[in-house]
């Protein structure tokens, strides 16, 4: 039975199940990235049940952790699923992953996976380094090659957090070493610490010329630009496409938005792990590299 | 008693007597170093933004000093930051009516707050573990009530969060303002005499007459309000509602109590000495801006800084505990 | 002071023949706390087998002293000799180490491990393994507490679930299982039934005979003088006399200690009374206590007499509303009165002073004008806030009338004696003009001197009116100042006697009833 | 007391006289639960997933129970974890010991645990403050030491951490062994009868001639030790040691602790109850996956389970504190 694509997936089932084929999609929720991620699991979800394929949502939770994931793995494997599509996030998941192939059960990772290489069947989702190196060339670019740059980082030591900030400032101080950079410091994720942290910054350096926000709240740095009158003086580079980020590049604060086409993500992966358990199809590469869409005020 | 104590003259020595001073000292020797080592330390604007920063810990502070002082602990505070944000901003969203929005905020504080004292007086549930229980509640509802996802909140909301009047932040001047009536509630207030006492022996309070349950109840409540006005300040200077606001707020509120001297296990405190705690850590993280420490020893350097501050004091103390 | 030491020396050693070393030397003592100096230029000894009063106002030094000889502080100035040598011991284990064994006044048990447990705490007796051998333990404890009469403990309790007086048995075994040296006893009796005080000095009589010394607090004069050998009084931090107790006489110690004449024996004068201010009808709280009915009128003092366990606490308690009337019917000022709590009753025009000071009555961290003002807040409260001129007035006030003796009323009320901190609460009690007052225990660890101006407190506000109902295990107090005397046994009420007719006889035999 | 405990056999009831039986009756509530609701629960590869996920917080909540009864907290075993593991996976890079890396773990947590100690204990600062500034330092240091990056943590470590030994997980086994040691150290050794002596009446204790300090020193060092081997299960079951291991930890082992039946003022608890505590984490944990509850529904439901766990045990208790 053939149905349609879902807008934004680009995978199709390849044939209809003989035995129902059931699939773990472990996921977070914790702030608006996770949405478009269970939209895709959902619509996914929808999808392959027209050709016997079940796609079972399973949260893991507001808090990432490792131990997170581990547990969660742990319980799908002891509910005996076919697969596993998973957002392992940080270093020190391989493991597990590695028990769940070798008892059979392929795992598909999605979103950002640790440093450690595991014998999941595929990853798809953005290198942050990489990712980090496409920010640094449009900071690189935007800042003329000179000024003051605030680096504001998630949490320290978070793998994913650690390699968007080294792939831009790697970039920026081989190809730019004109721009002096501040920071990094820490906002914890959180948007009213980014505030105050472009509040000190620019006190400190009344030159500042752009922020370079690695994780959650770059909306609040740009509000913090806002309410200092500095729109137009200071830009804000961050990712995703949430809706609290866009109004600031309406509004000017923000001047690059790199997003990771989340649904994209969720969607195919969970297809072509249902291909695989089907039809023994590979997937196309074991790194499939997801391009990320840079929208800036002129993008718009 | 150290040579510290014994060298100064009558004045120093009977300031050190308070609890507070040592975190005093410490706050004023690193704006003395930052006075020297950044030449934008001492500019107007700077200090103002110090104030800023401190002004949403320090209002809940003086809620959870109260319930520290009555012998509880509140440690659901961030949670109650978020919901009641989230609670405000949809309820004006849904309404456009601004007073309405503000008022639903502190109610909704409220409510958490009156829920965690009933658990506390009613079904004498350990105050650590009823807040506790309510941290993750209200943060539960939270996100519930957003489907995870911010909710824009400007208005009334957004000037007591970003405004300024005359340069200063109004968040700043409103904890000046409550911090001042809180401190005339503890000290001079019937309600707050009461409150000391229940901290300092319940039992004995309790036969002389106070009403243990129902100022319990007060104290709990009061938390929960001030936890909600939080909560709105900080969504309003991000004129944003987030579910996930205030996330671990919890503890920098106590450590701000504690630091200003308040006694853990009730009965001791002064609201002055909590603002003085709220104000050394919005000072760290500014300190860590303007000299540019590096990533890690900011970590390092924040832990260090409360032990020291609350070790002055614990050095130039007798053992007169136990 | 020399010629004190002197006169000790010649006398020393009371029934004891043989004249040794003494066992403690103290000369010349001196210490202070902050400004304050509390004792100055103390010395005595004491000699193996002979057992030592020493007695004095509340605030004299006493327990201060003591501590400077166990080791718990360090004096100031003098020397502390123990068989013959100096020593400076610098902790408590020390002065175990030592043979130095103290029951201290307050209690000190720990209430969480069980009876045998507290009675080998420090030196919990171990199996080859290093784990505490229990039935070792057992054991002992069994052996500990017969040697102090106290067998009816038994030692698997858990030792906070037993009473005040039951832990103080445990506190005293524990001291001497030590088989110390010198065993210090500061105020052992004060929470003791009489039987249990026969048993305990019983106890000293042996541990005499077997050669320990010991020092023996106490503010109950004819305890001591029957016990000791010699008797020290202590006044303002100086040892005022020393003499064998076959020589001094209850009128000599009390003008030693107060540094006046003896004071005269209350004995209060009735007025009529015919108001009914509390009427309670087979009242019980489904626990401890059932089925009391009994009046109390206007201007008149009842007391309640029974043994410790008796349900006296419970009765001021459930009539107070802290604790939970079950059953019966309570009437108050003519108006039906049931109470949830004690904040209804105080504002329905009762007030208590509670038994235990520490635990249930003072504010540790509170300065004393706090304390005394805490309950009438509301009255001087227009608008909420507290008018601190009425406060400090008020206080002033009954500082005055009820001589409380301190510098500043400012000052944290712990640094007051026993004795003006129980004025302290009695003003805190009088202060909300309460139409019936609740006394438990009012004279409790107060020395002589206090004792008998709160007897004139109590006898005043009775004259003014107020109906005061006053629990007490001290039949001296209660003859003296009683209209009528409410005896409870087992937690019923088993007899009210008259004035007339009250003796010590007659209360003892009601307060026996029931019991085997 | 309620009706629930005046209707059961009088062996239930000298059950509900225990604090932790409340918490109990809670675990099998939801274990009946789930046996109903899922099939897969009550296979004995769940049972034994469900007690390898439990165990490190019961490991760390053995001393953090300890340390709670003695009357102290300790606010530092997340960021203790996360600095044991990896100075224990930097040791073990640099030397490719085994044994010395699992000693260097332990090690690690055991100076962290008597810094820790020796501020409460020689510089008085309150236990509170004084863990909260090791959060925040040993943080750092873990920070510091690895540059921020995950360290590749394999060998012995792993073993603890994901090995099993037939299908039991040794993590598991260790948590066993560890709470039968420390239930006998609590309850028949000396050392465990004095801690509870200090926690319930320090003065008393110190009259009767326990050494105060050392017994503090011990428990924090103890603690900080089973933080350090926690930290090094942690990292082995990832094979790698994250610099932001076990943050957030403090909380969860504290609630373990306190679930359990342990007084926050010391004195009173007991080891079979930290187990308990802990094991109603994980089984919580383990009924969000099984039965796909959504994050937000787990959050509240979270919270309403540790309230209503420890609820029980108020309401059919007299108020008796007071
Ligand atoms: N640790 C302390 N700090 C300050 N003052 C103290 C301290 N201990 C005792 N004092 C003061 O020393 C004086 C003597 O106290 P002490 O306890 O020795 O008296 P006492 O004779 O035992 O009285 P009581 O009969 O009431 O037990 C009192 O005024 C008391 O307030
Ligand atoms: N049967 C009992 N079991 C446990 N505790 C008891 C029991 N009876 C009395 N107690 C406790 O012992 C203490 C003294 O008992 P109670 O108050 O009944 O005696 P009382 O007549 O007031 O004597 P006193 O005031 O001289 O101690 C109180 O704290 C009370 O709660
Ligand atoms: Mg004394
Ligand atoms: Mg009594």
């Amino acid at each position: 039975p053939a149905q349609d694509l879902p807008e934004g997936a680009t995978v199709a089932a390849e044939k209809a199940a003989d035995k129902e084929v059931r699939i773990a999609f472990l996921s977070f929720q914790n702030n608006p990235f996770w949405i478009p991620v269970t939209d895709g699991a959902k619509a996914a979800k929808d999808y392959l049940s027209g050709f016997n394929g079940t796609v079972d949502y399973v949260d893991l939770g507001n808090e990432l952790s490792a131990e997170a994931v581990v547990s969660g793995i742990e319980g799908a494997l002891a509910q005996q699923y076919d697969g596993i599509v998973v957002v392992p996030i940080f270093d020190g998941t391989a493991r597990i992953i590695d028990e769940a192939v070798d008892s059979g059960v392929p795992v598909f990772n999605i979103v950002a996976e640790g440093g450690v290489p595991s014998k999941r069947l595929a990853f798809i989702g953005q290198d942050a380094t990489a990712a980090g190196k496409q920010i640094g060339e449009f900071i690189v670019d935007r800042m003329g090659g000179e000024g003051k740059l605030g680096v504001i980082t998630g949490y320290f030591g978070a793998t994913q957090h650690n390699n968007r900030m080294n792939g831009a400032l790697d970039y920026i101080k081989a190809e730019a070493p004109d721009i002096e950079i501040l920071g990094p410091f820490e906002n914890k994720d959180k948007a009213e610490s980014a505030y105050s942290l472009v509040e000190d910054m620019h006190t400190a350096n009344p030159d500042l010329k752009m922020v370079y926000v690695t994780a959650g709240g770059p909306y609040g740095a740009a509000k913090a630009v806002q309410d200092l009158g500095l729109t137009g003086k200071v830009g804000v580079v961050g990712f995703d496409h949430t809706p609290e980020n866009v109004r600031y590049l309406e509004s000017g604060e923000m001047v690059g938005l790199l997003d990771q086409a989340p649904f994209q993500q969720a969607f195919d992966s969970t297809v072509m792990l249902f291909n695989y358990l089907v039809a023994g199809t590979k997937p196309p590469s074991d790194v499939i590299a997801v391009e990320g869409n840079l929208i800036t005020p002129d993008s718009e | 008693m150290t040579t510290l104590a014994k060298a100064g003259a009558p004045a120093l020595r009977s300031l050190l007597r308070h609890r507070e001073a040592s975190v005093l000292i410490m706050l004023l020797a690193i704006a003395v170093f930052l006075a020297f080592s950044n030449e934008y330390f001492l500019s107007s604007r700077n200090l103002l933004n110090v104030g800023r920063q401190a002004s949403v810990v320090a209002i809940v502070a003086l809620g959870q000093a109260l319930v520290i002082i009555a012998r509880g602990i509140d440690l659901s505070v961030g949670s109650v930051i978020g919901v009641s944000a989230v609670v405000a901003a949809v309820v004006l969203q849904a309404t456009g009516i601004q007073s309405l929005g503000l008022l639903v905020g502190l109610l909704t504080g409220l409510v958490c707050g009156i829920a965690n004292g009933l658990m506390v007086t009613r079904l004498r549930i350990n105050p650590f573990i009823a807040t506790l229980g309510m941290l993750s509640v209200a943060r539960g509802i939270a996100l519930l009530v957003t489907g995870g996802i911010p909710v824009m909140f400007t208005g009334w909301a957004e000037f007591l969060g970003a405004g300024r009047i005359w340069q200063i932040p109004v968040s700043f001047i409103l904890m000046l303002i409550l911090a001042l009536a809180v401190h005339i509630l503890a000290t001079r207030h019937r309600l707050g005499r009461e409150i000391y006492a229940i901290g300092d022996n319940p039992k004995a309070a309790r036969l002389a007459g106070i009403d243990l349950k129902k100022t319990r109840l007060f104290v709990f409540g009061f938390c929960g309000c001030l936890a909600g006005l939080g909560g709105v300040i900080l969504a309003g200077n991000l004129a944003s509602a987030d579910p996930n606001l205030g996330m671990g707020y919890e503890l920098d509120v106590i450590a701000a109590v504690i630091l200003g001297g308040t006694a853990l296990n009730g009965g001791r405190g002064s609201i002055i000495g909590v603002v003085i705690g709220a104000m050394l850590m919005a000072l760290l993280n500014n300190a860590f801006v303007l000299l540019g420490i590096s990533a890690y020893w900011q970590v390092v350097t924040k832990g260090l800084v409360i032990i020291i501050a609350v070790g002055i004091d614990g050095l130039q103390r007798r053992e007169d505990d136990e | 002071m020399q010629s004190a030491t002197r006169q000790g020396e010649e006398d020393g050693g009371g029934g004891n023949a043989v004249p040794t070393l003494p066992f403690v030397r103290l000369s010349n003592i001196s210490k202070s706390f902050g400004s304050v100096s509390v004792l100055e230029d103390v010395s005595f000894e004491i000699r193996p087998g002979e057992v030592v009063g020493l007695l004095g106002e509340n605030g004299a030094g006493k327990s201060t002293l003591m501590k400077i000889v166990s080791g718990e502080h360090a004096p100031d100035g003098g020397r502390v000799e123990i068989e013959g040598s100096e020593v400076q011991l610098a902790s408590v284990g020390e002065g175990i180490a030592r043979g130095i064994s103290f029951v201290h006044q307050e209690l000190s048990v720990v209430g969480a491990l069980s009876v045998a447990e507290n009675l080998s705490l420090g030196d919990l007796p171990r199996n080859r393994m290093g784990f505490v051998d229990r039935s070792r333990m057992r054991e002992l404890a069994s052996e500990r507490l017969a040697r102090i009469g106290a067998q009816a403990i038994r030692p698997e309790q858990e030792t906070g679930l037993l009473r005040a007086g039951e832990q103080q048995l445990v506190e005293i075994a524990r001291a001497a299982a030590r088989n110390p040296k010198l065993l210090i006893l500061d105020e052992p009796t004060s929470s003791l039934t009489p039987r249990e005080v026969e048993s305990f000095i019983q106890y000293v009589e042996t541990a005499r005979s077997a050669g320990t010394a010991i020092i023996f607090i106490t503010h109950r004069l004819d305890e001591a003088i029957r016990l000791c050998d010699r008797i020290l009084v202590l006044r303002n931090g100086e040892i005022v006399s020393e003499k064998p107790s076959s020589e001094v006489t209850r009128d000599g110690i009390i003008s030693d200690m107060t540094g006046k004449p003896a004071m005269f024996e209350y004995a209060r004068t009735p007025e009529v009374h015919d108001r009914t201010v509390l009427s309670l009808r087979s009242v019980g709280d489904g626990d401890l206590i059932e089925d009391i009915t009994l009046d109390v009128a206007e201007g008149e003092i009842l007391g309640l007499f029974g043994l410790v366990g008796a349900g006296r606490t419970e009765l001021l308690e459930t009539i107070f509303g802290a604790r939970r009337m079950a059953a019966g019917r309570m009437e108050f000022c003519g108006e039906r009165a049931q109470f949830a709590k004690p904040t209804e009753a105080m504002t329905r025009g009762m007030a208590i002073v509670p038994e235990g000071r520490k635990t249930a009555g003072i504010l540790p961290q509170h300065s004393v004008r706090s304390n005394m003002s805490i309950s009438s807040l509301g009255s001087m409260s227009p608008g909420g806030i507290v008018d601190r001129t009425r406060e400090a007035s008020q206080s002033s006030g009954y500082r005055d009338s009820l001589s409380i003796r301190m510098a500043d009323d400012r000052q944290l009320i712990g640094t007051l004696s026993g004795g003006n901190q129980q004025k302290v609460l009695f003003a805190r009690a009088l202060m909300t003009n309460p139409k019936l007052l609740l006394l438990d225990e009012p004279t409790h660890g107060v020395d002589v001197g206090a004792k008998s101006e709160i007897y004139e407190i109590i006898s005043n506000a009775a004259d003014q009116g107020l109906a005061v109902i006053m629990a007490s295990s001290e039949i001296p107090e209660i003859m003296a100042l009683c209209d009528r005397v409410a005896v409870l046994s087992l937690g019923r009420l088993v007899g009210i006697v008259d004035r007339a007719a009250l003796s010590e006889q007659r209360l003892l035999s009601l307060a026996f009833e029931g019991h085997v």
